[in-house]
C-alpha cells in the first residue's frame, strides 16, 4: 500500500525541484528544465488519478507521525480531478505564454508557475488546515510576482491590488483555523470533521474561514479587485488566475464547507452563500454586457462564473457537488482559452476593443474556433463541459425544491450567451481597412485551441469524470 | 486568571483594527503596515492560545505555527514594499519626464 | 438482433465530411464539391438501407454511455425515418443547388462546414432516442445553424443573427427547463410508444408546467404565432439557407419535437387528459391564419414565403394535436409535402433572385417567358400549398379536414377552408403575373443553352416533379403517405 | 499582582498603538510607531514563554520590516501627508473594529481554558525527532513539510521582489569614506557571525534556529550594504544562486530520501534525525540570510532625477 501511496509525492515534490532548479541554471537552461519538470509533473498527476480511480481513496501521513502531530494527505476523486485539470490547463498556457513573452520574463515567468502548479497540487491533495494556509499563502505570492512580472504600471498595481485582498483573507482564514485549533487541538481535516459541533467557536470560525477565502477567490461582494487585476496583468498570467488559482481557494472553501462546517451550520448560512452566487452570476453578466475591451469582457464573466459555482452551497447534494466541480474544470479549461486567444488577438492586431475581433474567422481559423467553444462552454450549450455541469446543477435545483437556483442558472446563461455572441459577432464581418495582421506562432495559435478541446472533450465523455468524482464523495 | 485570555482578546483587537483599517485606507504604505498589524494580531492569538496551561511548558504546536506565519507575513510585506517603491518610483520618472517616455495605456496587453 | 452501427454511421456520414471541409482550403473547390456529393449520397444510400430494414420491422440502435444514470441514445423507428428520409434526398438536392448557387463567392470552407454540421444535428434530432439526446442536437443545429445566417457578413445578416439567437436561445432555455424537469421527475425519458409518463402522470401539475415548457422552447423553432418572428428575418441569409434551413431542416425540427412530445415522451391519452391538446390546437389554428394574412402583405417573395412557412408548419403541429388517426395523417405527412413543395418554391425565388435579380413579387411579371421551367415548378409548388389536385398538398388538407370532422370539430374545417382561400391570395396573382402579364421591359435572353445554369435549374424541376410524385402516388405503399400510414398504424395508434 | 497589571496594560496598549500607527497622518511617523508597536508584541511573546517567537519578531518582523519600509518612505520621497493617508475619520471604521472584536472575543472566551492543545503528544513523541527543544522538533520534523512549502514561499517572494527592483543601485561612493561606519561595521561582524552560529547549534535544544541565525545574519548584511561594504545580491551571478537555493535543493533530497527505502516523505531515520536536521538548519540559514538581503534594494538615488532608468 505504501508504494502505491507514495504517488502521491511526486505531483508536490516535482515541480518544487523543477522550480528550484530553473532557479539555479538561469537563463540557458530555464526552458529545458522547466520542460522535463512539466512533463514529469503531468505524468505523476496522471499516474496518480489513475491509482485512485482503480484503488479508491489514498492516504499518506508524511514524515510517517500519524494525524494529530503530523500532517495528512488525502487523494480520493476530487483531488485526482483537480490534478488532472491542472496538470492540462497548466502547461498549455505556459506553451502560449514562452512566446507571448520576451527572453527576461521567461526567466522568472517558467519557475514562477512551476512554484504555482506545485502549491496547487500541494493544496488540492493536503488534509491539513494549516498546511492549506501555506499553499493558499505560496499561490498567492507567486501570483503576485507573476502578475508584475513584467515591471509596467499597470502590471505592478494590479498586483498590489491582489496582494492587498488575498492577504486578509489568508489572514482571517488563519484565525478561523486558530479558533478551531483552539477548541479541538487538532489541525487534521478528517479529525475536525468528528470533533465540530455547533458553538460560537465553530460559527465565528466558519464565518472567518469562509470570508477569508470569499476574498480570494473572490465572491460577489469582495469581488471589487478582480477585473482590474485581470485586465492589469499580462494575458498568460490572466488566464492563470481565472482558470487554476481561484479554483484553489473555491476547492478549499467547498472541502472545508461539504466535510466540516456543513453538518453543523443551519442552512440559512448556505442559502446565504446561494444569495450572494446568484447576485454575483447577474452582476458579472450585467457588467460583462456594457464592457468595450476584450479582456474586461472575459475579465467580468469570471465573477459571474464564480458566481454559478457558489450555489452548490444552499443544496449540498452530491450531485450539486459533482455540478459545481464540473462547472470549475471546465470553466478552468474554457475560461483559460477565451483569455489566450484575446492575447493572441491583442498580439495580432494590437486592438483591445471589441472590435479587435473583426475578420478573426477567416485570419485565425484556431482562435476564432477556441473561443467560439470556450464561450460556449462558458454559456452552457451543449457539446460542452459548461453544459453538463449546468445540467446537473439544474437537475439538483428541481430535485431539491429550490427551484429559484434554477432560475438563476437559465437566466444567467442566457446573459453569458448575451455577451459571449456579442464578442463573437464581429468575427465574421471583413477585416477593418488599415489593419495590419502580425503573424502568430503556430504554437500560439495552437494553445487556446487544444484548452478549448479539454472543454469539449468534458461534454462529450461526462461519465468519466463523474465516476472518478464518485470516488471518496462523502454523502 | 491566567493572562492568556487577555492576550488573545488584545490579539483579536488588533486583528479587527488592523482588518479595519485596510480597508479604510488608501494609501499603499498605510494597507501594508494595516496587513502586518492583522497578521501580528492573528499570531497573538495562537500564542496565547498554547499558554493555556498554567503549569508545565506551553504548546510547543502553535508556537511552531506562528514562526511560519511571520515568515509568511515577512515575505509578503517584502514583495508589496517592493512594488510600492517600484510603482513609486515608475510613477515619479513619468511625472518628471513625460515627454520621451510613453505612458504606457490603461489595458497591459 | 438490433443492429448497433447504421445509425450512428448516417449521423457520421454528415458530422465527419463537415469536418473535414472545415479543414480544406478556399481553393480545393473540386475536392469540396465531390466531398459533398459523397457524403450526400453515402446518406441516401444509409437511409435507404435502413428504412428498408425497418419496413421489414428490424431494430436499428446505437446506445452510447453518457452520464451514470442517462446514455446518448441513436434509435431509428419509422416516424423517424420519415424526417430522415426527407432531410436526405433535400439535402442531396440542396448541395446541387448550393454548389451552383455559391459559385465564386469567399469562405465556402465555412459554409459547407456549417451546412453538413446542420444535416448532422438533423439527422441527430430525428435519430434521438431519449429526451436528453434530442435536446443536445437540437442546441447543436442552433449553434450550427446561426454562422449560416450571418454568412454574408454584412451589417443586416448580423442583426438577423442577433434576432435568430435571441429566439431560439431563449427558446433552448424553456426546453431545458422542461426537459430537466422531467428528468428528475422521471429520468431520462426514452421515447416508448405509449408515452414514458405513465408512471409519474400523478404529478399533474409539474407535468402541465414540463409539457408549456417543452412546447414553448419547440415552438420557437417551429415558429408559432408568438414565436415566429426570427423566420422573416432570417430570409437575409443566401437562398440555400433558407431554402433548406429555414424551409425544412430548422422548422421541421420543432415540429418534430413536438410529435415526439405529445406521442412519445407523453402519450396521447395524457395529453388528451391533461387538457393540453385543445390550447394547442387553437395555437396552430391562430398561427395559420395569421401566417397567411401576414404573407398577403408582403412585397418582398422571400419573406412572403417564410410567413407561408409560419402557416404550413402550423399544419402539421395541427394535425398533430386534434385527437384521431386521420388528423395525425394528415399533420405527419404534411411534414413531407411541405418540405418537398417549399423548397420549391425557395429553389424558384434563388433563381429568379440568381438569374434577373427580381426580389419583389410586383417585378415578377411576364418572368414566365425569361424563365419558363422555373416558373412552371413555381405554379406547381403554388398549387401544391393551396391544396390543389394532383400536388401533394391537397393530400394532407384532405386527411386534416376528414380528421376534423372526426373529432366532431368542425371549426377546424373553417379554418383549413379559409387558409386555402389565403394561400390562393397570395399565390395566384404572382402565378398568374409571371405567366399572363407583359413584363414592362423585355428580359435579356438567356446568354447560355439553359434559361439558368444546370445546377441551380435540375435541383428546382427535380423537387417540383417530387411534389407531384408525391401526389400522383400517393396510394403507394412507399409514398409518403403510405409510409405515414404504417407509421400511425404501428405507433401513434391512439 | 504586578504581573497582572504589566499583562494588562501591554494587552490594552498594543491595539491601542495599533490604532495610532494606521491613525497618523504623516508615513515616517506611522512607521516609526510600527517599529515600536514590533518592540511591544515581542514583549508580549516573551511573556507568554514564547523565547523563539520573541527573537524572530525582534529580527525580522520589527527590525527587518521596519527598516524596509523606512527605507521605502525615502524612495518616495516623503510627500506631505496627501489627503488620502489622513484615515477618513468616519465612525464607521470605530463601530466595525469595536462589533469585530466583540464578535471574535466572544468565540475566543468561549474556547475552553484548559486545553493544552498538542503539548501532550508532542512532549511523548519529542525523543523520536531527534532534536530536544520541542518547536524545532515540530517545525523540522513532525511538520516539516510546512517548512518545506514556507522555504518556497520565501523564494517566491524574493523572486518577485528581486525581479521587481532588478538594478542593484551602488551607492554613491562617497558613503563609503565616512570612517565611522566603516568602523562600527568592523567591529560588528565577527560578533554577528558568532551569534548566528550560536542561534544555529543551540536550535536543537533550546529556542533557537534557522529563522532566527537567517535575520541575525540579514541584519549584518544590511548594514553592509547600506555602507557599501556589498552590493545587494543579484540573481545573475551564480555564487548567489548557488547560496539561495543549497539550503531547500539539501531538505528536498533530505524529504525524498526515505522514499527511495520504501518508507514515507520527510520520515527521517531515527538516529540520523538529529545530525540531518542540524545540516538543513546550516544551508537553510544562509538561505535565508540571502532571502532576506534580496528584500532589501540598494541605497536610494541620488536626489536628481535619474535619466529614462529602465
Amino acid at each position: 500500500m505504501t508504494s502505491v501511496a507514495a504517488l502521491m509525492v511526486w505531483p508536490v515534490i516535482l515541480p518544487l525541484l523543477g522550480a528550484v532548479l530553473a532557479l539555479l541554471v538561469g537563463r540557458p537552461g530555464v526552458r529545458l528544465v522547466a520542460g522535463v519538470a512539466s512533463v514529469a509533473t503531468l505524468m505523476a498527476s496522471s499516474m496518480l488519478a489513475w491509482e485512485v480511480a482503480h484503488q479508491g481513496v489514498l492516504h499518506q501521513s508524511i514524515g510517517g507521525w500519524g494525524a494529530p502531530l503530523g500532517i495528512e494527505w488525502r487523494a480520493d476523486g476530487l483531488a485526482a480531478l483537480m490534478l488532472l485539470t491542472i496538470a492540462l490547463v497548466g502547461p498549455l498556457i505556459s506553451v502560449h505564454a514562452l512566446d507571448h513573452f520576451g527572453d527576461r520574463e521567461d526567466r522568472e515567468f517558467l519557475p514562477l508557475w512551476l512554484f504555482v502548479w506545485c502549491a496547487l497540487n500541494a493544496l488540492v491533495l493536503s488534509a491539513d488546515a494549516f498546511n492549506l494556509y501555506v499553499t493558499l499563502e505560496l499561490t498567492t505570492l507567486a501570483a503576485v510576482a507573476l502578475i508584475a512580472v513584467r515591471r509596467d504600471l499597470p502590471g505592478l498595481d494590479a498586483g498590489l491590488r491582489y496582494l492587498l485582498f488575498a492577504l486578509p483573507g489568508s489572514l482571517c482564514y488563519l484565525l478561523g483555523i486558530a479558533l478551531l485549533y483552539g477548541a479541538h487541538a487538532t489541525l487534521d481535516v478528517g479529525t475536525l470533521a468528528q470533533r465540530v459541533q455547533p458553538g460560537p467557536v465553530t460559527w465565528v470560525a466558519a464565518g472567518l474561514v469562509t470570508v477569508g477565502l470569499c476574498l480570494k477567490t473572490p465572491l460577489f461582494p469582495l469581488h471589487v479587485w478582480l477585473p482590474p487585476t485581470y485586465t492589469g496583468a499580462p494575458t498568460p498570467v490572466t488566464a492563470l488566475l481565472s482558470a487554476l488559482i481561484s479554483k484553489g481557494s473555491f476547492y478549499v472553501l467547498l472541502r472545508l464547507w461539504l466535510e466540516v462546517f456543513a453538518p453543523v451550520m443551519d442552512a440559512q448560512v448556505g442559502q446565504l452563500l446561494g444569495v450572494l452566487g446568484a447576485a454575483a452570476v447577474l452582476w458579472g453578466s450585467a457588467l460583462a454586457l456594457n464592457q468595450t475591451q476584450l479582456k474586461r469582457v472575459v475579465a467580468y464573466s469570471s465573477v459571474a462564473q464564480i458566481g454559478y459555482m457558489f450555489l452548490v452551497f444552499p443544496m449540498a447534494t452530491s450531485g450539486a457537488r459533482a455540478g459545481a466541480i464540473y462547472l470549475v474544470v471546465s470553466h478552468a479549461a474554457a475560461k483559460a482559452s477565451m483569455f489566450v486567444a484575446v492575447g493572441n488577438i491583442h498580439q495580432a492586431v494590437g486592438i483591445t476593443a471589441l472590435g479587435g475581433v473583426q475578420g478573426l474567422a477567416h485570419r485565425m481559423p484556431f482562435t476564432f474556433l477556441a473561443m467560439a467553444l470556450g464561450g460556449i462552454s462558458l454559456i452552457g450549450i451543449p457539446p460542452s463541459g459548461g453544459f453538463i455541469a449546468k445540467w446537473l446543477l439544474l437537475n439538483e435545483a428541481i430535485g431539491t425544491r429550490q427551484w429559484w437556483w434554477g432560475l438563476v442558472l437559465l437566466v444567467g446563461s442566457l446573459m453569458a450567451a448575451a455577451y459571449v455572441f456579442r464578442i463573437l459577432r464581429g468575427s465574421f464581418l471583413p477585416l477593418p481597412p488599415g489593419v495590419t495582421v502580425r503573424s502568430i506562432p503556430l504554437g500560439n495559435e495552437l494553445a487556446p485551441l487544444a484548452l478549448a478541446l479539454i472543454a469539449l472533450v468534458l461534454g462529450l465523455v461526462p461519465w468519466f469524470p463523474l465516476d472518478l468524482l464518485a470516488i471518496g464523495a462523502s454523502r | 486568571m491566567n493572562p492568556w485570555a487577555l492576550y488573545a482578546l488584545s490579539g483579536v483587537a488588533l486583528f479587527s483594527v488592523g482588518l479595519v483599517g485596510l480597508f479604510s485606507h488608501q494609501h499603499v504604505v498605510k494597507r501594508i503596515l494595516a496587513s502586518n498589524i492583522t497578521g501580528s494580531g492573528v499570531l497573538l492569538v495562537l500564542v496565547a492560545l498554547a499558554r493555556r496551561m498554567s503549569s508545565g511548558p506551553p504548546d510547543p504546536v502553535p508556537h511552531a505555527l506562528v514562526l511560519t506565519g511571520i515568515v509568511v507575513s515577512v515575505s509578503s510585506t517584502a514583495l508589496g514594499v517592493a512594488l510600492a517603491r517600484r510603482m513609486a518610483r515608475l510613477q515619479a520618472e513619468a511625472t518628471h519626464l513625460p515627454e520621451h517616455e510613453p505612458r504606457s495605456d490603461g489595458e497591459g496587453p | 438482433m438490433t443492429n448497433t452501427w447504421l445509425p450512428l454511421s448516417v449521423l457520421l456520414s454528415s458530422l465527419l465530411p463537415g469536418l473535414i471541409i472545415f479543414l480544406l482550403a478556399e481553393e480545393q473547390r473540386r475536392t469540396r464539391t465531390l466531398l459533398n456529393l459523397l457524403a450526400a449520397v453515402t446518406k441516401l444510400v444509409l437511409t435507404g438501407v435502413m428504412a428498408w430494414g425497418v419496413y421489414q420491422g428490424r431494430q436499428y440502435e446505437t446506445r452510447l454511455t453518457f452520464f451514470p444514470k442517462a446514455d446518448l441514445v441513436l434509435r431509428a423507428d419509422s416516424f423517424s425515418l420519415l424526417f430522415i428520409t426527407l432531410s436526405a434526398v433535400l439535402w442531396f438536392v440542396t448541395t446541387i443547388y448550393a454548389v451552383g448557387y455559391l459559385e465564386g463567392t469567399d469562405h465556402r470552407s465555412r459554409f459547407f462546414g456549417f451546412f453538413s454540421l446542420c444535416v448532422a444535428s438533423t439527422m441527430g434530432i430525428a435519430l434521438a432516442g431519449n429526451l436528453l439526446t434530442f435536446f443536445l442536437f437540437y442546441e447543436m443545429l442552433t449553434l450550427s445553424t446561426y454562422p449560416l445566417v450571418i454568412h454574408r457578413g454584412t451589417p443586416e445578416a448580423l442583426r438577423a443573427g442577433n434576432v435568430y439567437l435571441r429566439y431560439t436561445l431563449t427558446g433552448a432555455t424553456l426546453l431545458l427547463a422542461g426537459v430537466a424537469l422531467l428528468y428528475s421527475l422521471a429520468g431520462a425519458v426514452e421515447f416508448t410508444e405509449r408515452g414514458a409518463l405513465s408512471a409519474v402522470a400523478a404529478h399533474r401539475t409539474e407535468l402541465i408546467v414540463a409539457f408549456v415548457l417543452l412546447i414553448g422552447g419547440l415552438g420557437v423553432k417551429t415558429a408559432l404565432v408568438p414565436l415566429h418572428g426570427w423566420l422573416p428575418v432570417a430570409m437575409v441569409a443566401p437562398a440555400p439557407v433558407s431554402a433548406l434551413l429555414h424551409a425544412v431542416a430548422v422548422v421541421k425540427a420543432g415540429a418534430f419535437g413536438i410529435t415526439r412530445i405529445i406521442y412519445d415522451v407523453y402519450g396521447v391519452y395524457l395529453v388528451h387528459d391533461l387538457g393540453v391538446m385543445q390550447p394547442l390546437a387553437m395555437v396552430a389554428a391562430v398561427t395559420i391564419l395569421y401566417g397567411s394574412v401576414r404573407a398577403l402583405q408582403q412585397g418582398d417573395l422571400k419573406k412572403r414565403l417564410a410567413y407561408s412557412t409560419v402557416s404550413q408548419v402550423a399544419y402539421i403541429v395541427l394535425g398533430v394535436s386534434i385527437f384521431g388517426t386521420a388528423s395525425t395523417i394528415g399533420g405527419l405527412v404534411h411534414l413531407v409535402h411541405q418540405g418537398v413543395m417549399k423548397i420549391t418554391l425557395f429553389f424558384c425565388a434563388g433563381n429568379y433572385a440568381e438569374e434577373l435579380h427580381v426580389h419583389r413579387v410586383s417585378e415578377l411579371r411576364g418572368v414566365g417567358r425569361r424563365m419558363p421551367l422555373t416558373t412552371a415548378a413555381f405554379t406547381v409548388g403554388a398549387l401544391g400549398m393551396i391544396g390543389i389536385p394532383p400536388v401533394a398538398g391537397f393530400i394532407t388538407k384532405w386527411y386534416l379536414g376528414i380528421g376534423a370532422l372526426e373529432a366532431h370539430q368542425p371549426w377546424l374545417v373553417v379554418v383549413l377552408l379559409t387558409s386555402s382561400l389565403l394561400n390562393a391570395g397570395y399565390f395566384l396573382p404572382i402565378v398568374y403575373s409571371a405567366w399572363f402579364q407583359a413584363p414592362r421591359e423585355e428580359w435579356k435572353p438567356s446568354p447560355r443553352r439553359w434559361e439558368i445554369g444546370l445546377l441551380l435549374l435540375l435541383p428546382t424541376v427535380a423537387t417540383a416533379v417530387l411534389s407531384l410524385a408525391a401526389g400522383l402516388f400517393a396510394g403507394a405503399e412507399l409514398s409518403p403517405l403510405g409510409w405515414t400510414r404504417l407509421l400511425t398504424e404501428r405507433e401513434f395508434r391512439p | 499582582m504586578t504581573d497582572v497589571l504589566l499583562d494588562g496594560c501591554l494587552a490594552l496598549c498594543l491595539p491601542l498603538l495599533a490604532w495610532l500607527v494606521l491613525r497618523t497622518e504623516s508615513l515616517s511617523q506611522a512607521v516609526v510607531l510600527f517599529v515600536a508597536f514590533g518592540l511591544l508584541s515581542a514583549l508580549g511573546w516573551a511573556r507568554l514563554d514564547a523565547p523563539d517567537i520573541a527573537l524572530v519578531e525582534a529580527a525580522v518582523g520589527t527590525g527587518l520590516t521596519g527598516a524596509l519600509l523606512m527605507h521605502t518612505l525615502s524612495w518616495t520621497e516623503e510627500t506631505p501627508p496627501d489627503v488620502r493617508a489622513r484615515a477618513r475619520r468616519r465612525p464607521w471604521a470605530l463601530l466595525a473594529t469595536a462589533a469585530l472584536t466583540l464578535l471574535l472575543g466572544w468565540a475566543v472566551l468561549a474556547l475552553p481554558a484548559d486545553s493544552p492543545g498538542l503539548g501532550p503528544e508532542v512532549e511523548a513523541r519529542r525523543e523520536d525527532s531527534g532534536v530536544k527543544h520541542p518547536v524545532t522538533a515540530v517545525l523540522l520534523n513532525f511538520r516539516g513539510y510546512d517548512t518545506l512549502l514556507e522555504i518556497a514561499v520565501l523564494l517566491v517572494a524574493a523572486l518577485g521582489a528581486r525581479a521587481v527592483n532588478p538594478r542593484s543601485e551602488r551607492a554613491s561612493s562617497d558613503a563609503a569614506k565616512d570612517p565611522l561606519t566603516g568602523e562600527l561595521f568592523r567591529m560588528m561582524t565577527p560578533a554577528l557571525l558568532l551569534v548566528a552560529g550560536y542561534l544555529v547549534w543551540v536550535g536543537d535544544h533550546g529556542p533557537g534556529g534557522a529563522f532566527q541565525a537567517g535575520a541575525i545574519l540579514a541584519g549584518g548584511g544590511v548594514v553592509a550594504i547600506l555602507t557599501s561594504r556589498m552590493g545587494t545580491p543579484r540573481m545573475s551571478s551564480l555564487r548567489v544562486r548557488w547560496a539561495l537555493l543549497t539550503g531547500p535543493l539539501l531538505f528536498i533530497g533530505v524529504g525524498v530520501a526515505p522514499l527511495l527505502s520504501g518508507r514515507r516523505l520527510l520520515e527521517l531515520p531515527e538516529k540520523l534525525a538529529g545530525t540531518l536536521i542540524f545540516i538543513v538548519e546550516m544551508a537553510l540559514t544562509v538561505t535565508i540570510a540571502m532571502v532576506l538581503l534580496m528584500f532589501f534594494p540598494g541605497t536610494r538615488p541620488s536626489r536628481a532625477g535619474r535619466g529614462g532608468e529602465r
